[in-house]
């Protein structure tokens, strides 16, 4: 019952990208469109997600779509700084690893996490296992925002996750 | 006038993406070792190419091709870092040693 | 002022990135180690993706799109398959011996 | 061992550097890139720019003339890359497995790939069903095919991908592209009198070019995640 549901919402969803892609549309798009959603939704629902899904709603895709516009308050400062390590005839960098404890627990929270560390200059995740994820800093400063927790903050915040009900 | 303010919007995304592909090569050519590398170049060239494509994507409008644009920077900003990872994972889970500064030299 | 569009700035700008994914051959080239190629080819392949695009619009070929984004998904493809056979073992780095 | 290895090299080569003479004479009979007496400048791009929009039955011209005038050619294309791959298959059936390592796939990879999979489906099916319009269909499309068949048997293993179809309908699957076509040409003599002759009636005739493009598709993308399975081991050629 809940593969069906799933199917029925993966479908929706494939057919509005397929739109998307046939943008100047005519009525033979829209049969195709569904016939193509229905099939792709069927394998992925019945085929590849059977072992897990990925747990991943609408609600928690508008979120991610925020976090994105949120990633970019992070992302241009951090990317100066980078950048003026680069130009840096001396190229001052002192690399580290370090490991860190993530208190997330979701799936699409810690992969969440993972690509956010990795698009944040500076950082980059080597592993992530478990809870524990490996970054390589480029200098033991950069990782501040991360050992702090404020990162992981704003990633509960935008995808509307409240720790407690996990 | 608001052509021109279109115009120079446009111009300056797209001119900053480019510089921010420029920093990516740059950091691929002169950083040492692979990891310090496959630092600059995920954050710059997801950078750089969000925002030549942010840029061409106003310039087009929301017809179709802004659209088709804006899922190419969606699929861009979840596939480079995923690359990046997958990249350095390997590196590190078959050993290849991070280069420190202690060191004094490239450790490869 | 008036007449003035960034299709030809688009021009300049692909030269630019063609330029910068030249260099970047040069560490695909230089190595030293197997997953430096392999970052080298796929910075390559997100400079031609863009560079697909820019050319598309700056010519009016809106098709030239659908062909970015499917230079970007084989491009993410050959990624991730290479890094997958490097971490088990298929293809050897030359720092485990 | 080794002698044998050594004249088989020699062999390899021999054999190589003799088909090699004829195809670079070959190549330097073509007439100079650009200049306007070639064949291909002459008469026959007039013609088909001329004629493809209104009698090729699709919005492409270069669909049209592929589908159209160069049918055979396009045959011919289909069974290369079919050959190609029984070539490839042969020798990468060799690759040793000593040293192969049980590390699981990255999380990040595994989530992104399995969020990502149903969309890249999509996407190969709608660049294949709207081939007549956009450049490549059948073969552009096979090739993300396939890539979606490779990135998920990185998340679900090979084996399990592979073996969603038994080793013989895999390669059914393979010579899809083609038999389809050569389905294809026999329908056409039946309808119109020629080989390849697609009928002029506008729903039949799109009807069937789509067809084409699934069975080219299909076979492309058969043949991709096919030598995939070879490289890793899961399935011999």
């Amino acid at each position: 019952m809940k593969t069906v549901r799933r199917w029925v919402q993966l479908s929706i969803a494939l057919w509005l990208f397929w739109l998307v892609l046939a943008m100047p549309l005519d009525l033979s798009d829209l049969f195709w469109g569904l016939a193509v959603a229905g099939l792709a939704g069927l394998g992925a629902s019945f085929f590849l997600w059977r072992r897990q899904a990925p747990g991943l709603g609408a609600r928690n895709l508008a979120g991610l779509i925020f976090h994105v516009f949120d990633l970019v308050r992070l992302i241009v400062p951090a990317a100066l700084q980078v950048a003026r390590v680069v130009l840096d005839p001396s190229l001052p960098v002192q690399p580290r690893i370090i490991v860190y404890k993530t208190l997330l627990r979701g799936e699409l929270e810690r992969v969440t996490l993972a690509n956010t560390i990795t698009l944040t200059p500076g950082t980059h995740c080597v592993d992530l296992d478990g809870d524990r994820i490996t970054v390589h800093c480029l200098a033991p400063s950069f990782a501040d925002a991360l050992v702090d927790g404020r990162v992981e903050r704003r990633i509960l915040r935008s995808l509307g996750i409240s720790q407690a009900d996990d | 006038m608001l052509a021109a303010v279109h115009a120079l919007i446009v111009s300056f995304l797209v001119i900053a993406g480019a510089a921010f592909f420029f920093i990516g090569t740059l950091g691929l050519l002169r950083f040492p070792d692979f990891y310090t590398r496959v630092h600059a170049v995920t954050k710059c060239d997801a950078l750089g190419a969000g925002l030549v494509l942010l840029g061409l994507a106003i310039w087009s409008g929301p017809d179709g091709e802004g659209v088709r644009i804006m899922a190419l920077i969606a699929l861009l900003l979840l596939s480079s870092p995923t690359a990046g990872h997958a990249l350095a994972r390997a590196a590190f889970r078959t050993g290849l040693q991070p280069w420190t500064r202690e060191d004094g030299d490239e450790s490869d | 002022m008036t007449d003035w569009s960034p299709a030809s700035l688009f021009w300049a700008v692909v030269i630019f990135l063609l330029i910068n994914a030249f260099a970047c051959l040069w560490r695909g080239l230089a190595g030293p180690t197997l997953p430096d190629r392999i970052l080298a080819v796929n910075v390559i392949g997100t400079k031609t993706m863009v560079v697909l695009v820019l050319l598309g619009l700056a010519r009016e070929q809106g098709i030239w799109l659908d062909v970015a984004l499917v230079y970007g998904l084989l491009s993410f493809t050959v990624t991730l398959v290479a890094s997958r056979l490097l971490e088990t073992g298929l293809l050897k780095g030359a720092w485990r011996d | 061992m080794n002698a044998r290895r050594r004249t088989a090299r020699i062999l390899a080569f021999a054999l190589l550097a003799a088909l090699a003479g004829p195809l670079i004479h070959g190549v330097l009979q073509l007439p100079a890139p650009g200049s306007a007496d070639a064949p291909a400048h002459a008469n026959v791009t007039a013609n088909y720019v001329e004629r493809g929009a209104e009698s090729g039955g699709a919005e492409n011209l270069v669909t049209g003339v592929l589908l159209n005038f160069r049918a055979l050619d396009t045959f011919g294309e289909v069974i290369v890359i079919f050959t190609a791959w029984l070539a490839a298959a042969a020798v990468a059936g060799a690759v040793s497995e000593t040293g192969r390592r049980a590390i699981p796939v990255s999380p990040v990879v595994d989530y992104v790939i399995r969020a990502l999979g149903p969309f890249i489906a999509a996407f190969a099916l709608f660049v294949i069903v709207n081939g007549h319009v956009l450049p490549g269909g059948g073969f552009q499309g096979g090739v993300v095919l396939g890539a979606m068949l490779i990135l998920l048997s990185l998340v679900l293993g090979p084996a399990p991908v592979a073996g969603a179809f038994s080793a013989r309908h895999w390669a059914w699957l393979r010579a899809t592209g083609v038999l389809v076509f050569a389905a294809t040409a026999v329908i056409g003599l039946a309808l119109t009198g020629h080989l390849f002759g697609l009928p002029a009636e506008p729903v039949l005739r799109k009807s069937l070019m789509i067809v084409l493009e699934l069975g080219i598709g299909i076979g492309g993308g058969a043949v991709l995640a096919g030598l995939f399975f070879a490289v890793s081991g899961v399935q011999r050629s």
